[in-house]
């Protein structure tokens, strides 16, 4: 074990990875930096929030590629190489760009290998840094998660801290099916354990971070770190809750979320989606459904209001959903009668 | 300044041309049946690129298709009754059936795919010339594209992608005069596609695309540049579709005579047939036995694919990692 | 009334709203169709599907714009044209291409009023034709309504049938927020009667369109014709239920949906969506969320599995939530103890 | 053959530049006290490109701005002190504080906004310009935007539509050597940004962006041309920033001595201030005068800004339909 940020645990896959399977390489827009230019340093930036640094210089710039500014074609980039051999690491700067790229991953990444009778394999990462917090405002703090995961054919996870993050990373890299992977922004300098050597985490596999039986916690990505925030508030009010970290949305592991529900009959779920078809919703909708003889109160979704993220500091921060806004919801489930 | 060719190369290349030819008028008959669904794109008319192209790539180089990929398949090699079954939309098809037309690949062919989004080849074909580049193996990567494809964001995003990361990727651009009900005339804004790629930095040649020759000698001077690792090229080939954009369009955008008159002049087989009459270098026999088999092939994969199941329920959640049952 | 197809019904609003008002201009592929080339006809096609047939002989090629194959350019023409003025409605002749047009719409359209503080209008429509059921495979039949619906700032109208066609695209030519607007590949040839003249539904009001004390069946677009295939059958067998067409996912239609239930207790979703962070998962989450003190029974989710749509006949039509899916449902939810 | 003008027009000039200059240093120091949250980039240096194009247009005429959009907020007509109420996050801000500087508009002043995603400002001016072309009123509609947005798809097929539908925009590209911490000449393929824009077939000059009077005078031709309905045009201007790419860049990329040679060699204001001496246009004790308001208009700005509220909370939720509460 050695304690390391989500930043450097995400770098250190990505080292390891390219070390062990020469046909992994990563492409996005100033992954390295520098490129042209009077460059003084060569690599410059190693990736807007410093993921990537230290590849170029080790891996060299056939693969660690810096590329234009064009989405569309960074995730066609990696698609296509992968359909063809390679296994590509894609950064899209912001999450939000997917708007721009949606084609190449959900029409094209997403359907290789159904399209084709399972004859392709289409083993490509896509990283994604997402979320608010810091104050980027409307088009660059969207969660997004909600839209890829209702797409057929893609993975989608969401690690919480750095030990995930590696785990889950190497996991992606070497899955055959296309994986997005969403790298909240403000979690980076977030530090941990991170277990020495290689690593993986499996997909489709929640943890249970904490047990309780008074109700169920179900979050994912950030939310995690808040919901673990409002434990010991609640826990000094006796109040003691499953809280269940989703890891990977899609796929999705229903029996953990089934068993604690059944334990507990009380459910909150944390999501910083707008509440629309988010993840909560779509979460709460699965234990209506499915786990609906086991529930003592409504489903309690935690999420940000159903419009754009605001700039001004003190807006944001009320919009996006946060420890407070878990410790309600809390008690109000298991007061419920 | 012709390349010569072999007179195996020249069966083998009228072969290619009539087959995929036949295969496309077949089709036409087979969908007024109604047996066929969706959507279909017929190539005849435009032989002579896919295969002008094609004659000169193995299976290890990557090709990349489009929405009107019939051609493009049969040049690279997909074997004509699995392409057949899969567009019957059957059990034997190259796709199980899941895929259908516009979606016919064959990766082991280094055939990536038709594709049923328009531009979305230019961004799949740079990343797999990416991969030939790593490889270091002189292969390349064979984008297909129509005159309305150029207009695609992702097509031009595509072509300094290459030229910036330097892959070997080749854009081939089937100017066939229409995009859909549209003239390229129109919606090229500059009516001149040629002019762009070499914007864009690129090595481009412009052909005449019903002419399997022209089609040849150009792609043998880009294919050199690329093998070469002298960066990506685009070609830009005149050409002309026989059918309608997709089965069942009444072409009101086309004068009355028009496909009539391309038939006539701008045949591609027929000016085969001219040229290596009239330099000796095929007689008309050998291209009659062609044209036999040819028909028999096509008759029984038609036969093959009728007879041929569909595909069993469950292929619905096979072929990707099912959540959420 | 008059009889009229839900083409025609389509149709005949952008001819009556560009006769009102000369803001009003349609753009996108072959709208008109004929432009360039050797042109016969002017007009040769009037929209792949026909929906804009007529127009350019009226309103002439100024407002009636053929434009090249550049979805995020089309949606953006039409979003930049609305910031100045006028009244754009786009048309995306396959609701699967907003994979490539979501910048313009998810970034800017949906979020310039927010950004500017309410200085900004943008009154653009686009028109989408969604949906399975011809046989056009993976890239030509996805619904994507449930991605547009997670979108704060976009409205998103799913017409059932010729009437409602009519009454909610007039809407949302007059609507200042821009509009999705969802039109069922399938259902274009569909008949029915429609009010002469000017005609308008509001956004936000769901139909009920039968009325039955057993169970609520609520669904949108194509579905909602199913659901009424399977009411008869059900009626035979003495189970009578609410069907409600919700008309536009967003906004919403909370009241009559929670009204329902009250009544019932026993819900049927019914969604053509893959079942991941759908519009069916989202009601279900808002039904345990906010109706579920009447539940008595498991929220059901009919929707399409989580695959890609396949093209053979055979597969897309068992894929396709069907009367047959709706019809087991419903005795499954009614005959929960 | 610089064009005539007034001496009040240059004494505008001259102050719209200044007052960009100085907002935007004024902005770098304040950032460094952490008040001000989020992304800002800053200007300084390309104030002649900004305020070139804009002296040409009023408040009928159209822009859409960038990422660095504070230039041409100010250039186009902005109020400064609700600009900087709107980048301190203020209830009193253009924007009440929802926006911040990525997202700075006034539509009443033709200001399109600012935009966070890199040419997504190419069809949106397209859409100004048609707007503008349906009224015929010879209005235009301006696109900014750098040499990292032309290798954007959005930005390339908004250029092949405004030619195909004959819009009157202009796409201003300020080439300021870097898209973010890329050099230009790396990820533009052919090094050759008009040449695109030529091949698209638009009528495109190159010019000198540190030098107003090079700007103003090819804006001259090229607003004459659109106006008059003869189609779209680009400019290319050469140009270079005075700061980071966002505050907080270390700026590694950029060679040691670079930023200060330039600000030595490459200031438009002193070259506006140079060439007005030369040729006595107007007397440095004015523009000293003009450089005094300024600063008090920036200081004032600031003071005002620091002092205005937050917006209420209520706020998150007005601006937008709500649904599902
Ligand atoms: C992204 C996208 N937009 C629109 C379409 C609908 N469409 C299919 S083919 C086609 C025309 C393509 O023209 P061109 O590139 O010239 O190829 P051709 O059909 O002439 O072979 C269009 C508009 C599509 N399939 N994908
Ligand atoms: C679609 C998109 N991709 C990437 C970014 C991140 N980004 C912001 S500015 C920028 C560089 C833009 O370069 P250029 O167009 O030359 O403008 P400059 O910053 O030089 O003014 C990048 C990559 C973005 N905001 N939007
Ligand atoms: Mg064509
Ligand atoms: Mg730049």
């Amino acid at each position: 074990m050695t304690v390391m940020t989500y930043r450097d645990a995400l770098n250190q896959v990505m080292h390891q990875e390219m070390e062990r399977d020469s046909n992994v390489f990563v492409c996005g827009e100033d992954v390295s930096g520098g490129a042209g230019g009077t460059s003084g340093e060569r690599e410059a930036s190693g990736g807007i929030f410093g993921v990537t640094s230290g590849l170029l210089p080790k891996f060299g710039e056939d693969r660690v590629i810096d590329t234009p500014i064009s989405e569309n074609t960074i995730v066609g980039l990696a698609v296509g190489a992968s359909l063809a051999g390679k296994r590509g690491i894609a950064e899209i700067m912001f999450a939000d760009f997917l708007g721009l790229a949606l084609d190449q991953t959900m029409n094209q990444a997403a359907k290789f290998r159904y399209m084709s009778g399972g004859k392709a394999k289409c083993p490509v990462v896509i990283r994604v840094p997402y979320g608010a917090g810091m104050n980027m405002a409307a088009q660059h703090s969207q969660t997004m998660y909600q839209i890829i995961t209702s797409v057929p054919g893609l993975k989608v996870v969401m690690p919480s801290n750095p030990a995930d993050a590696k785990g889950l990373l190497t996991t992606a890299i070497r899955d055959d099916d296309p994986v997005v992977f969403f790298e909240h922004k403000a979690m980076y300098g977030r530090k941990g354990e991170v277990p020495d050597g290689e690593y993986l985490v499996p997909f489709g596999q929640a943890a249970l971070v904490n047990e309780g039986d008074d109700a169920t916690i179900i979050a994912m990505g950030r939310m995690v770190t808040f919901a673990e925030k409002s434990l010991a508030g609640l826990k000094d009010d006796g109040v003691n809750c499953d809280l269940i970290d989703l890891r990977t949305t899609s796929p999705l592991d229903e029996d953990t979320i089934l068993d604690s529900v059944e334990k507990t009959g009380r459910v909150v779920v944390v999501d910083e989606c707008p509440p629309r078809c988010s993840v909560a919703s779509d979460i709460a909708g699965f234990i209506a459904s499915h786990g609906f003889s086991s529930l003592k109160a409504p489903v309690q979704q935690v999420t940000a209001p159903h419009s754009p993220v605001p700039f001004s500091k003190d807006l944001e921060r009320a919009y996006v959903p946060g420890p407070a806004h878990i410790d309600a919801a809390v008690r109000k489930v298991v007061s419920y009668k | 300044m012709a390349i010569q060719q072999s007179k195996d190369q020249l069966l083998r290349a009228y072969r290619q041309m009539k087959t995929i030819r036949e295969f496309e008028e077949r089709l036409h008959k087979e969908i007024m049946t109604g047996e066929i669904a969706g959507f279909t794109h017929l190539y005849s008319g435009q032989e002579a690129v896919a295969v002008g192209v094609c004659e000169h790539l193995d299976e290890k180089d990557l090709i990349v298709s489009t929405h009107r990929g019939h051609g493009h398949c049969i040049a690279k090699g997909c074997d004509v009754k699995a392409m057949m079954a899969e567009i019957f939309g059957r059990a034997t098809g190259l796709g199980k059936g899941k895929g259908g037309s516009m979606h016919i690949a064959d990766f082991d062919k280094g055939m990536l795919g038709a594709n049923g989004i328009v531009g979305a080849g230019g961004p799949l074909a740079v990343g797999a010339a990416l991969s030939a580049k790593l490889d270091g193996e002189g292969r390349v990567a064979v984008s297909f594209g129509g005159d309305g494809s150029v207009n695609q964001g992702a097509v031009l995003e595509a072509m300094n992608m290459a030229v910036v990361i330097n892959a070997p990727a080749i854009f081939v651009i089937e100017n066939n005069g229409y995009s859909e009900h549209t003239g390229a005339d129109y919606a090229v804004g500059s009516k001149d596609i040629a002019a762009r790629s070499e914007a864009f930095g690129m090595k481009t040649i412009k052909a005449d695309g019903c002419d399997y020759f022209a089609v040849y000698d150009a792609m043998a001077e880009l294919l050199d540049h690329a093998r070469a690792g002298k960066g990506p090229c685009t070609a830009e080939f005149m050409t002309t579709r026989f059918f309608g954009h997709f089965e069942g369009d009444p072409q009101k955008y086309r004068a009355k005579d028009e496909v009539k008159r391309h038939r006539q002049e701008m045949d591609c087989l027929k000016n085969f047939r001219n040229s290596v009459a009239t330099t000796g270098a095929l007689d008309a026999a050998d291209m009659d036995v062609i044209d036999e088999e040819v028909l028999n092939l096509i008759e029984e994969a038609v036969l093959k694919a009728r007879a041929a199941p569909s595909p069993s329920p469950e292929e619905i959640t096979t072929d990707v990692y099912i959540s959420y049952q």
